[in-house]
């Protein structure tokens, strides 16, 4: 996989934290093979991310379909306010809601 | 900050050009003293601007132009950006935001986004389209700010 | 990278939009592939080159534009700054870093680092000068890298 | 005082948090107006400050003199790897030498 995402995984859970600033028609093909590592329950990290377009946004779709497709729960972490705000704006917010450093934990823990 | 300053900025249409613009339209908005979350709209709404000029004006042909203009006054910023494509065909200026929608998961549509994020992020915006290239005009005032 | 792309930015002489110069050149050094370094080098000979068009050339008249050409190629990241300015003087390039002495200090100068910051970044650097203008020429070389 | 610059003050020590990514010709004259609040033992706190070009080293050039004048210590903190070098190249290091959070957390406590 590619070095702009990074995966870690414990049991059914894998968090994949996107490595670059800049989710756009540049980085969408080394995002969108990471598609392959998910699991029943994937979490993408934003941290690291500050900015994301529609190209961005076509690439994160992926992500969705495919988990629709496997039953799988796929989650949003870290978002800055202004994502949130452009996620509730195209409704990605309903197909990838956010969670909590802290809810991960209690998954990290068992 | 002094009436009618142009800052202009070309590309060839490679989309990884496409984040100088952005750069640019981020450090533009400091000079004007937007507030953060107001830079981000603009970064936006330039970011999907230029990569339409890119993708669907110039149609990937990297030889073709992508013209950007940032002019500040003391009411407003307006970008305008002009590409060397053929023109928009059928002119639609989406006038609500496009969702995602069980619909668009199910077809893989997943585009039509751009300009409907455009719109919802400035203030104004006005498109010139012809068979000799595109011109989109991006306005935001400068309204409740020191000037 | 294609061969000879060319990202040009024109400015008015306000040494706000300097900053939008140096954004747009850490840009073009992500694009190149730049190590964190070279790029951080790269920020600052643009930043002197651009600082000395507005100020010296341009002696700060806004309506005088520095013109920024950005010309990748697969060997070179070549960066012009043209200013509209009566030319350099003399033209001396120093061949050492200025460094800060004593003497600096007890006469207050603290200036001339300039140009030899420039020459200090880049792997080579080239001034034209007339009575139309100066236009400094910096190279970096992307050796070592991938092509 | 502007708030480019935060004044930390605790006995003979001040610390000068400059609060800009960028200290070039556009904020030299507020970081100037800083001059003003030296003490004794004055650091500049680098931590935020991403760029410094000559415009930048003039204006810190002022703390330098102003304190030889004065008899006073100064000294840098939180530079970057890059900007140790140009201080380094163009000797700045030698009247502003720089010093770590760990030594300063002494003159904090007494
Ligand atoms: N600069 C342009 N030149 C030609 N056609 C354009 C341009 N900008 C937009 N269009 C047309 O408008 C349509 C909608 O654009 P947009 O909302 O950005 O969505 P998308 O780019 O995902 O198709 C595009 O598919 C294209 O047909
Ligand atoms: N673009 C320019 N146009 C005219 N003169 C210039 C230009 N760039 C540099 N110079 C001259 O070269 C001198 C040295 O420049 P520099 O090393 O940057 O130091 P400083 O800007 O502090 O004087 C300047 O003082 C100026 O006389």
């Amino acid at each position: 996989m590619s070095d702009m995402v990074n995966r870690e995984k414990f049991g059914d859970v894998v968090v994949l934290h996107i490595r670059t600033n800049s989710v756009d028609a540049v980085s969408a093909a080394a995002i969108e093979a990471a598609c392959n590592e998910m699991q029943p329950i994937t979490v993408l990290n934003f941290a690291e991310v500050s900015f994301i377009n529609s190209a961005g946004i076509s690439v994160l779709l992926k992500f969705v379909v495919k988990a629709r497709k496997a039953g799988y729960k796929l989650f949003a972490m870290n978002l800055s306010p202004h994502h949130q705000k452009i996620f509730k704006m195209v409704e990605m917010s309903r197909f990838m809601p956010t969670i909590e450093e802290r809810d991960l934990s209690s998954y990290r823990q068992s | 900050m002094q009436d009618n300053q142009h800052v202009e900025v070309n590309i060839p249409s490679n989309p990884i050009f496409e984040r100088v613009v952005r750069a640019s339209a981020a450090e533009i908005g400091e000079a004007l003293d937007f507030p953060e979350d107001r830079i981000e709209d603009l970064k936006l709404a330039v970011s999907e601007a230029v990569t339409n000029a890119i993708e669907h004006g110039n149609q990937n042909m990297i030889h073709k132009l992508v013209e950007i203009v940032f002019a500040l006054d003391q009411e407003k910023l307006e970008v305008r950006i002009t590409d060397q494509g053929s023109g928009i065909g059928e002119m639609i200026l989406p006038s609500e935001v496009v969702m995602i929608t069980e619909q668009t998961l199910d077809e893989r549509t997943g585009g039509g986004f751009g300009l409907s994020l455009i719109k919802a992020m400035v203030d104004d915006c006005e498109v010139q389209s012809s068979n000799r290239g595109t011109i989109i005009i991006l306005r935001l005032y400068r309204k409740g700010q020191e000037q």
